[in-house]
Parts: structure tokens; C-alpha cells; sequence
């Protein structure tokens, strides 16, 4: 199934106010790349059983799980794979800067477990009934999130007193 | 051996049988299986049949600390690692060396200018006797390492007294 | 080899002492020769071990320390006394510092009464097999006290390890050596390998040539692999998976002891195997010779080593599997099996 | 009648004991937190982030073409896969055409860094079960594969070879003939391998059985290559979603079939990846054959400035699918670029599966998983 | 009789073994490069330590700032032919052996030598001026490390020519 067909059948089946658009990245004159589908971010988990479950799209697999940090918002990205229909899908929630929560995956698809505490412990999202949402790759006493735009490198003496 | 150590004087005797102690320690340094990064593979490439370490005695890779008397650090430390790679050293009884394998160990490496997570340099944590540089290094250059390492093991004085630095 | 044989005989008598003191300077010096000569094979077989192995692998082993690396143990030896004398904080300091001693102790007891040439043992005890399987007990209980007093867990796990283990493979190492032990009639060692002397070519009266004993041969040197830790059954110090074992927290001198028995007691259960099964120095063509019992006893460290080399090891209910399972009811019929061969072709 | 109060079963407190991070079997700094009973392993949390090389922040810092070092590193026993991944995801982006002898060439080391990565996978899984001579034939093998990577690209494990819009270097008449010779002894090789190692009874009996991963589970938890495979799912990026020259290319896609034991298990496992170097074989004879002449290096601006757009781009690596998620707003560094590490994906299913094992099988099971610590942790 | 069989077929296999690796005993050759002896022959695009040589060098600039992790410090003076470096430090603390800068060195006077023996004992030594510590400068007595022994066809990239001097 196309992109923009798994769209459709999206917005058929949520509406409007839940599927919000479906945008094709780059321009015309330098061509266009990988598209992906804006979702609202409390529908997310309702959305995601959905794709996992429909015959039509049968989305198994969850490829991967990306935090991002724009400036006005942080984005996670959902890349889906169904093996059946040997299809793609991307999915974008948006949550605000001042307090980052996105419904958890997990319960769908269980691959979800760590790439949302990476997601946690980088970009500091927080995923809304994740089993157990600690830091995965830092230490837990480590301070700030490294992947937000605004971080800055900790200096060796501050890590030390840290204890670390 | 503490009791020794450290206690006599130059003197034939002592300096033969300090030549004879430096030997036996030189040609049986037995390095710890650990491996931290990428150049753990050129370690275990080192210890494997082309290079072949064991051919200095260097060859027998223990996984516990307290029976090896060389610790490789191949590979980056970061912060998580760093407090293990402490203990790990404290565990080792003396006379204890460390090689820093390839520039994550030495320095930080590729990993100096932008990496929050890396240690820059091992020595902030350990004592360093011999800098392999190289990323990775290649296993001649490991085995170069240990050869130094060798030479200043030769160096050493076990039941001599060691040379005040203040000669005032 | 021989000469020993003439020299420990003679030496009261040369030395013109009788009584008490002969008895016990005898005792000394023969004591005195068997850990030199159980330690020098047990040093040579660590280089064997490691030469061994490189030529299995396209390396070349140690090469540098000595001629062709023959110094390489001597160097290791030294280095390990050198090194710094640890207890670790938390150990139990007396279990800690007479485990070693104790392993040492229990596989070098069992040469008292181990024929070291052509006819003579250090003790010639009529029971030495009985003997031989009460001592090497020991050995269990020091490394079962090493795993316990370090304060490791990785050492406990080696412990329990090697209480199962050894508890289970003890019954068929005795339940195998008795069928050639109801073929010769007798439970003294030296008496063992001289009733199997004879027959064409000095070779036909071998224990192991009857079927039963064949059967028993294996079985016996399995257990007795079992018994040394060594690959596939090296499971108390397995490397890959609890570090080190029981030794997780020795180092130094105290390690070499552990490393040290572990080859003495492979020494030890190939001169059983060579004696009670091989016929011990009975050879081909009417030979007999301490060097043909001695060649023998290298030939199976030889097969010890290269099977090291070439297995995997075994999970610890495979292992206890195959002892039960396998081992012990074999044991028992091989034991029957002998003795209707005793009752129908010998009477 | 009075009836007694049951006594309570005797029970312990488990026993929580770390694997890690200094271990010879967790194949470099991965912690695993055992709860154990006796020998029974109860649970088994991977505990990972060791390594952690900030590889997402620096990708942000450096130009598009300087990153490729850092994919070296990021799975060092597949260099060049991760360095193809890296490569193709910003050619992708930027839209350059490669040139066919490029992709030829790229096929060329991939492979072989294939077959050098598997065989590091075999031989350490020796290793974890106790058999140590498999794991130096095994090097002796992997040396004659980095004799010909190194003669193309000077390096011996972090090659640095790829460059984008091609390679950095043309291919010398001296590998093909080294990558020849070598073809020719390898079937030999690996067939005594397997003899030594494979169908040894024992280590059948460690690996068979154990550690089963069914094909659905194996795809809910993300996992991809050889794991997936082994569970009985027949995907393989390089056939099923061609990229590159691979459609021109006749090769089989091995399937765990559970041959000793389950379909799924460590025994599957480790045979997929056997059974992979022989299929890279044949590619490799294929490449040799077709490779065409021409350039081996697009022609690329010096300071590449791709149009704002996003990109994600997955390529079968040794260990799974690398995935490389690039989103630029234009500039000289990606605004954000995430890696889908395979490994990462495939070691979160440890802790499912190693309920209620042996001590001995969760070291079986994760020596099977292949895992490189420097992509799980980045 | 499970038992038996497997018992059975564990000892055929271990023979099978036994085998491969008696024979690797009896038969096979070491392939053991005795490194402080012997020494492998090293391709021609073997990575070694990177080294300049700044008498040809004219401080473009180019290789710092193409290098990911910034190990290269360049001063110059001078405009044109007239220019020359005054400093240039290499931090082989960072360096990542990639070769992106010897790419990129217009003058040939950047490249990976086929020094691989170098070792040190102190870290601060690992910052080397080529300055105010120069290597021995290429000529024809003493050319450039390794030869080419593929001779470049014409119009191809000039990704090579940083060796091909020589």
C-alpha cells in the first residue's frame, strides 16, 4: 500500500481532527523525499492498535522510535514495517516543549519498550504508561537530556562531583 | 614480598636477583579479557594466530582481576564505565600495568570534541604506563606496546631501593 | 628411573641408620622426590599445554621466554610468587588460606602410594586404590572451602559446581576401576600392573584387552577428566561463564597452587589409568620399563590435552546426566559382566 | 478433624548477582542483572548504556562526509556495512547517482566484511560454550578477509572505505586476486569448521532448544538478519527490498528450519549465519565476474548541503537492518539523525525469553544473539 | 536407549573433532608473523601514523578543517607562493586514522605513513609540532613511504595523488 493510501484509510477510519496531514518532505526543485503522517498525540496508542490490527495494513513491526527537537516543539517519529503487506509507515506526534508527554506504544508493539526510554533519556520526552521509564543509556545521575538543542557539554569536574 | 621490597641496597647480589625477579615478571604478563570498544577486536586479533601474544607469555587472558597483572583498556571509557574500570583496577594486585589502547583510551579520541559521555583520556581515572596510539591500533603496534612495557619493566627495582627523586 | 628404584632401596642401608630415623629420612627423601618429579611434570605440562594447543590453532605458542619458550612456566611460576599477597576484605581469612594448601595437599597425597617407576612406590600399601579414592576427596573439599570463603558469588556458584560434580563422578571413578581390580585380585597398585604381565608379546594380559575393562578404560578416564576440571567438564571454573570459578579471587602464589594441582592431579589419574588398565610399564615384545609406563602416562595427558582443545563444554545437567545415566549403571554392569567372565573362563 | 496448617514451601531469597560489565561472555561492556535461584536464572535484565558514545549528537556536529568514520565505529565488525548504510542514507537525501562499479565495489567489501563478521560471531559462540580452537581457526580465516579489505582501504577494522557518491578508492587488480584465492579455500575451511564446531553433539546440545524465539514474538520486539530469519521469517532486505546491485545477484536467503531442535533457537541461529557465509560466497564469485569499468566515485560537491527534507534508509547488515533516519533543514549537518541499530532491537528480547534458564543457557543465548556493544549503546 | 544414542553419537563427533584439529596438529602451518623478528609485508595503502611534511605544506587549511575530530592546528603566514606554516600540531590523542585529510591535501605533503611501531610513554609527547619538530622532508633520497604499485590511469580522481608523488 502507498503512503498516502494508508493515509486515506487512516482518515476514514479516525477523521480529521485525529489524522491531521500527511506531508511529502523536500520541495519541487530539489525533489521530494520520505513522507510521513501527523497524528494527535493523545490519540496516538488508539491509532497505533489500529494499524497493528487492520487487515489492511497489518503493521507488526516497529522499526524504530525518534525523538526530536524542534524549536517550537519535540516531535517523536514512529516508523512502522508490516511484514505481511511489506509496506512503510511514518507517523509524527507533537508535544509541547514546557511538559513533553506522548502515549506509550509499548502495549502494542513491545519493541517499543527501549526505544522510548532512549527516546526518555536523550530528548527527554516522557511516554505516558511505559512500564518503566528510566534512563537507558546514561547513568541515572547524569543531568539534562543531550539530544535537546540546548544542552550543554557537562565539564569533567562537574560529572566528578556528580560521582560518576 | 612486601616485606622485602624496597629494602637492600645495590649490590651484585641483589641486582642479579632483582634482574632474575624483573625477568620472570616480563615474560609472564598476563593481560585481563577486557575489552571496552572496537579495539577489543584488534586485542583478541593480537592474542589470535597471526600475531599470536602468547609467543611473549602475554598469551594467557584472564577474566578475573585479581590474577592478571596487565590491563589493556581497549576501547572508549565513558562515565558510565570509568568507576568499574577503577575498581577493576584496584582489584589487580601489585605490580600492576595498564596499557591505553588507541585514542578513545588516551584521550577521548574521535569522541573528544562532541562526546558528553566519553572520558578524555583513562588517566584520569588510572595510571598509564605505555600509550598505543592508533585507531584502532594495529596489532604490531599493540605488540610494540608491550615490548616497551617490557623495557620498563626491565627497569624496575623489586628489592633495591628505589632512586630518591630529591637527589638534594 | 630404575636407579631411583635402587637408590631409595639402599639409602638406609648406605647411610648405616636403622630403626625410627631411617624410616623417616626415607619417608622425607621419598616425599622429596616425588613432589619434584609430580611438580616438574606438572610445570612441563603446562608448556606442553600451551605448546600443544598452538600447533592446534596455526600459532606458534611461547616462543621468546627461553629456547623456544621452554622457560615459560619457570618465568610464570616466579612471577606468580612475586605477586602481591591478597585476601580480600570480606573473605573468611582461614578458609581462604588453607584451601589452596588443601587442593595442593590432596593431588599430590595420592602419589604416596603411586608406583613412580618400574616397582616401587613410596608406600606400598596393599589398599592403594582405596586409598587413592579417599584422597582425592580432598580436593573436592578445598576448592568446595575456596569457593565459600571468598566472599564471591561467582566462587559460590563455583563451589556448589564442583560439590555436585565431584560428589557424582567419585561413584563411577571407583565403580569403573573395579572391574580390572576383580581381574587381577588385588587392590595394591604395583601388584595390579605386574598381573597383567605375560601373555604374547607382554601385551595380551592387559586389563584393557577384555571387553568389559575396555568399556571400563573409557568410562574411567572420563570420570577422571570430571575429576580434574578439565574440558568439556571444566564447570566449577568455567571461564565464560563464572569469570574463574572457585579461584575468582586468588591470585598469586595461592592461584598457582590451584593451577599447579589441577595438572598434577591430570598426572595422577593417567598413571591410574596406565597402571590398572595399560598394564603400567608392561610393553610389547617382553619389554618392561619404567619409560614405557611413563610414555604411556604422557600419551593420555596427550589425549587429555587435545580433547581440551577440541570440545565445548558441557551444561551442568547434561554433565550430571551423563554420570547417572550413563556412567554408573554401566559401572554396575561391567562389574557383573567381569565377574561372570571370572566365573566362566577362569574356573 | 483438625487439619495442620501447611507449612510454608522453604524458600530463599533470590540471589542478585551482575553479569557485566567486565565479562568474558557479554561480548564487550554489557551488564546483565541475574536473579537467580540456585543455577536458575528467574530474570535477566540487560543493563546497557556502557558504551555510550553520544553517536546521534556528534552525527548533528559534523558534515555529512565526516561522519563516516564514526559509522565505523558504530559497528566495528561490519565497518563497511554500517559505512554502505551511512552512505546510501545520504545519497538518498542529497540525490546522488553512484556509479555502477561503485555499487559493484561496495557489494565487493560488504560481503566480505560479511563473511568477516559472522565469523567473529561463530567463533565467539565457541568461545561462550567452552570451545576455544574454533574461535582461532575462525581468526586465521577473518585474517585473510582483512588482508584483502586492507589492501583496498588500508585500514583492518575501522575502514573508513565508503565515501558518499562511491568509494574512496578503486578497487586493485591485487584484491580480486587475493578475494580469489581466497574463495577458492574458504568452502574447505568452513566445512571443517562446521565439523569441529557445528555438529559437535555437545555443543548441539547446548545451543538446540534453547533460547526459542517463535517468528511472531521475534517480529512484535523488532528484530532483524539472521535472528529473524532463524525464527522462520523469510525477509532479507537485499532480496525481498533490493537496493544497489543486489537484484542483479543469485543468491538464497537462508531460513531457520530447526534442524536440531525448535525452529528458533540458538542452534538456528548460529547455523544461519554458517549458512549466510556460503551464500556471500557466491555473491562474491558473482562480483567478481560482472564488475564493470567506469568510475568509482560520483562526482560530489566539496561541502554537501542537502535540501530540507527527511529520509529513512534501512540496508541488511550482518547483525540485522541498520537504519539510518536523516532529517536536514539544509544545512552542512544533518538537524537530527538517528541510528536504528540492529542489535540494540534484538538484545531488548533478552529478558522475555530468559525466564526460568540456566546460567549456562542465558550465556548460550546471548552468545547466539551476536551482539556489538558499540550499536546497541551508539 | 535414548541415552545410548546420544552417548553414541557424542563420541563419534568428538572423534570428528579430534580429527580436524589432530590433523591442524600434524599437518597445518603456523601462520604466525613473529612481529619483532619478522614483519608483514604492508599494503600500499596501509594507514599508519599521519605525518607532514611542511617544507612542501602551504597551509590551505583544508585538512583541518575537513578532519571530523579536529586534530589539526594550522598557523601560516605569507600570500600565495610566498606562504608557509609556521605551526602546524597534529593531536594524535584525537586523531581517528580515517584519511579524510591526506584526501583533501592539495600539496601532497599530508599522508598516513607506514609507520606503525611508534609508541608512547607519555601523553603529552602525542601532540607533535611538525614545525618545530619536522620529519625528514621527501625527496628523492628519501621518498614517501610505499610505492604505487598500481599506475593511475589517466583522468582519474586525484584521490591517490597524495602518495603518488613518490
Amino acid at each position: 500500500m502507498e503512503h498516502i493510501e494508508i493515509f486515506n484509510r487512516l482518515r476514514q477510519q479516525f477523521g480529521e481532527e485525529v489524522v491531521l496531514e500527511h506531508v511529502v518532505t523536500g520541495d519541487e526543485a530539489k525533489g521530494f523525499r520520505d513522507p510521513y503522517i501527523l497524528l494527535k498525540t493523545e490519540s496516538l496508542a488508539e491509532v497505533a492498535r489500529f494499524l497493528k490490527d487492520d487487515e489492511a495494513l497489518a503493521f507488526d513491526m516497529l522499526h524504530c522510535i525518534s525523538g526530536v527537537d524542534w524549536p517550537e516543539y519535540f516531535e517523536s517519529v514512529y516508523h512502522l514495517f508490516s511484514f505481511k503487506h511489506r509496506h512503510m509507515a511514518t507517523l509524527k506526534v507533537r508535544t509541547s516543549k514546557d511538559d513533553p508527554k506522548v502515549p506509550s506504544v509499548t502495549s502494542v508493539w513491545p519493541a517499543a519498550d527501549w526505544h522510548e526510554r532512549e527516546s526518555y533519556d536523550l530528548v527527554g520526552i516522557r511516554y505516558e504508561g511505559h512500564p518503566d521509564l528510566t534512563r537507558i543509556l546514561l547513568p541515572e545521575e547524569w543531568e539534562g537530556h543531550p539530544l535537546r538543542k540546548d544542552y550543554e557539554t557537562p565539564t569533567h569536574e562537574h560529572l566528578r562531583e556528580l560521582g560518576l | 614480598m612486601g616485606a622485602l621490597e624496597g629494602k637492600f641496597e645495590d649490590g651484585v647480589i641483589v641486582t642479579s636477583v632483582d634482574a632474575l625477579f624483573n625477568w620472570a615478571r616480563l615474560s609472564s604478563i598476563w593481560p585481563m579479557t577486557f575489552g571496552l570498544a572496537c579495539c577489543a577486536i584488534e586485542m583478541m586479533h593480537t592474542a589470535a594466530c597471526r600475531f599470536d601474544l602468547d609467543r611473549f607469555g602475554a598469551g594467557v587472558f584472564r577474566a578475573t582481576p585479581r590474577q592478571s597483572d596487565l590491563m589493556i583498556v581497549a576501547g572508549t571509557v565513558t562515565y558510565k564505565m570509568a568507576k568499574r574500570i577503577k575498581l577493576l583496577y584496584d582489584q589487580m594486585p601489585e605490580p600492576r600495568y595498564v596499557i591505553a589502547m588507541g585514542s578513545c583510551a588516551i584521550g577521548g579520541g574521535p569522541y573528544y570534541e562532541h562526546g558528553y559521555h566519553v572520558v578524555k583520556g583513562v588517566d584520569l581515572y588510572i595510571p598509564v604506563d605505555v600509550y598505543v596510539p592508533g585507531c584502532p591500533p594495529h596489532p604490531e603496534t599493540l605488540m610494540a606496546g608491550l615490548i616497551e612495557l617490557q623495557e620498563k619493566i626491565r627497569q624496575d627495582r623489586v628489592l633495591r631501593r628505589k632512586k630518591t627523586v630529591d637527589a638534594a | 628411573m630404575d636407579f631411583l628404584m635402587n637408590a631409595m632401596q639402599s639409602l638406609p642401608a648406605s647411610m648405616q641408620l636403622s630403626g625410627p630415623l631411617a624410616w623417616t629420612i626415607t619417608a622425607l627423601v621419598a616425599a622429596g622426590v616425588t613432589m619434584g618429579v609430580v611438580s616438574l611434570v606438572a610445570l612441563l605440562a603446562v608448556y606442553a599445554e600451551r605448546k600443544v594447543s598452538a600447533d592446534m590453532q596455526a600459532r606458534v605458542g611461547p616462543m621468546h621466554v627461553g629456547w623456544h619458550g621452554i622457560l615459560q612456566t619457570t618465568a610464570d611460576a616466579i612471577k606468580l610468587m612475586l605477586k602481591e599477597d591478597l585476601v580480600p576484605a570480606m573473605a573468611d581469612k582461614w578458609l581462604f588460606i588453607t584451601a589452596p594448601l588443601l587442593v595442593f595437599g590432596g593431588a599430590f597425597i595420592g602419589w604416596a602410594v603411586l608406583p613412580l617407576c618400574k616397582g616401587w612406590a613410596p608406600v606400598d600399601l596393599n589398599i592403594g586404590v582405596v586409598y587413592l579414592l579417599a584422597t582425592s576427596s580432598l580436593v573436592a573439599l578445598g576448592i568446595i572451602m575456596a569457593g565459600w570463603g571468598s566472599h564471591n558469588k561467582w566462587s559460590l556458584y563455583g563451589a556448589m559446581r564442583t560439590a555436585a560434580q565431584f560428589l557424582s563422578y567419585e561413584i563411577p571413578t571407583a565403580l569403573h576401576l573395579l572391574p580390572a581390580i576383580l581381574l587381577a585380585g588385588s587392590l595394591n597398585l604395583t601388584a595390579l600392573a605386574n598381573s597383567q604381565a605375560g601373555g604374547m608379546g607382554n601385551m595380551a594380559n592387559w586389563a584393557i584387552w577384555n571387553p568389559f575393562c575396555f568399556l571400563s578404560f573409557f568410562c574411567y578416564f572420563i570420570s577422571g577428566l570430571a575429576e580434574t576440571n578439565r574440558v568439556p567438564f571444566d564447570l566449577p571454573e568455567s571461564e565464560s561463564e563464572l569469570v574463574a570459578g572457585f579461584h575468582v579471587e586468588y591470585s598469586g602464589m595461592r592461584f598457582a597452587f590451584f593451577f599447579l594441582a589441577e595438572y598434577a592431579e591430570l598426572f595422577l589419574v593417567s598413571a591410574i589409568a596406565s597402571l590398572v588398565f595399560l598394564g603400567g610399564w608392561n610393553g610389547p615384545f617382553g619389554l618392561e620399563s619404567s619409560f614405557l609406563y611413563l610414555a604411556k602416562v604422557l600419551v593420555m595427558m596427550f589425549v587429555a590435552i587435545w580433547l581440551r582443545w577440541t570440545l565445548p563444554r558441557f551444561r551442568i545437567d547434561q554433565l550430571m546426566g551423563l554420570c547417572w545415566k550413563f556412567l554408573i549403571p554401566l559401572g554396575l554392569i561391567n562389574i557383573l559382566g567381569v565377574g561372570f567372565w571370572i566365573y566362566y573362563f577362569r574356573t | 478433624m483438625v487439619i495442620p496448617a501447611q507449612p510454608k514451601p522453604l524458600q530463599g531469597e533470590p540471589m542478585v548477582i551482575y553479569m557485566g560489565p567486565q565479562h568474558p561472555s557479554t561480548h564487550g561492556v554489557l551488564q546483565v542483572e541475574l536473579h537467580t535461584d540456585g543455577e536458575i536464572v528467574n530474570r535477566a535484565i540487560p543493563r546497557i548504556g556502557f558504551l555510550h558514545r553520544c553517536k546521534e549528537k556528534i552525527g548533528e556536529s559534523v558534515p555529512y562526509d565526516a561522519y563516516v568514520p564514526y559509522t565505523d565505529r558504530m559497528d566495528y565488525l561490519a565497518a563497511m556495512n554500517t559505512n554502505w548504510a551511512w552512505a546510501s542514507a545520504v545519497e538518498k537525501l542529497a540525490a546522488i547517482e553512484v556509479p555502477e562499479r561503485a555499487e559493484y565495489i561496495r557489494v565487493y567489501v560488504a560481503e566480505f566484511n560479511r563473511i568477516a563478521s559472522h565469523l567473529v560471531a561463530l567463533a565467539t559462540y565457541g568461545l561462550d560454550l567452552g570451545a576455544w580452537t574454533p574461535l582461532l581457526h575462525a581468526f586465521r580465516e577473518r585474517e585473510s578477509v582483512l588482508d584483502i579489505l586492507e589492501e583496498l582501504s588500508g585500514g583492518r577494522l575501522c575502514f573508513g572505505y565508503m565515501r558518499i557518491g562511491g568509494v574512496a578508492n578503486d578497487i586493485t587488480p591485487r584484491s580480486i586476486e587475493m578475494g580469489k584465492a581466497f574463495l577458492k579455500q574458504f568452502r574447505a575451511k568452513l566445512d571443517s569448521l562446521n565439523e569441529l564446531l557445528s555438529f559437535n553433539h555437545i555443543f548441539i546440545r547446548r545451543a538446540a532448544n534453547i533460547g526459542v524465539i517463535p517468528g511472531e514474538q521475534a517480529i512484535a520486539y523488532g528484530m532483524t538478519g539472521p535472528m529473524l530469519r532463524a525464527s522462520g521469517v523469510d525477509w532479507d532486505m537485499r532480496r525481498d527490498e533490493p537496493y544497489s546491485i543486489y537484484p542483479k545477484l543469485n543468491f538464497d536467503v537462508p531460513v531457520g528450519q530447526g534442524l536440531k531442535g525448535k525452529t528458533g533457537d540458538n542452534w538456528d541461529r548460529y547455523w544461519v549465519r554458517v549458512q549466510e557465509m556460503y551464500e556471500s560466497m557466491k555473491i562474491l564469485e558473482q562480483v567478481i565476474d560482472g564488475l564493470p569499468e567506469g568510475e568509482f566515485r560520483a562526482k560530489v560537491p566539496a561541502i554537501l548541503r542537502p535540501p530540507a527534507a527527511e529520509v529513512y534508509c534501512r540496508q541488511e547488515c550482518p547483525r540485522g537492518e541498520v537504519a539510518f533516519y536523516l532529517i536536514s533543514d539544509g544545512g552542512k549537518t544533518p538537524y537530527r539523525m538517528k541510528v536504528r541499530g540492529p542489535s540494540f532491537c534484538n538484545l531488548s528480547i533478552l529478558e522475555t525469553i530468559s525466564k526460568d534458564m540456566l546460567i549456562a543457557d542465558l550465556v548460550s543465548t546471548l552468545g547466539s544473539f551476536d551482539i556489538v556493544m558499540g550499536e546497541v549503546d551508539r | 536407549m535414548n541415552i545410548l544414542s546420544e552417548v553414541w553419537s557424542g563420541f563419534t563427533t568428538t572423534l570428528k573433532g579430534m580429527w580436524v584439529t589432530g590433523r591442524e596438529y600434524l599437518t597445518g602451518k603456523p601462520i604466525t608473523v613473529q612481529y619483532p623478528y619478522t614483519k608483514r609485508e604492508m599494503p600500499y595503502r596501509f594507514r599508519g601514523m599521519l605525518v607532514n611534511d611542511v617544507s612542501i605544506c602551504n597551509g590551505c587549511t583544508k585538512c583541518s578543517r575537513v578532519c571530523p575530530v579536529n586534530c589539526i592546528e594550522i598557523e601560516a603566514e605569507g600570500k600565495g607562493k610566498e606562504r608557509h606554516v609556521t605551526k602546524w600540531v597534529l593531536n594524535y590523542q584525537k586523531c581517528c586514522w580515517c584519511e579524510l585529510c591526506v584526501e583533501v591535501c592539495p600539496d601532497t605533503s599530508l599522508l598516513m605513513s607506514h609507520d606503525y611501531e611508534t609508541v608512547f610513554t607519555d601523553r603529552n609527547k602525542m601532540i607533535r609540532d611538525f614545525v618545530a619538530d619536522p620529519i625528514p622532508p621527501f625527496t628523492d633520497v628519501n621518498p614517501k613511504p610505499g610505492t604505487n604499485p598500481y599506475p593511475k590511469k589517466e583522468n582519474e580522481g586525484d584521490s591517490e595523488s597524495g602518495r603518488a608523488a613518490a
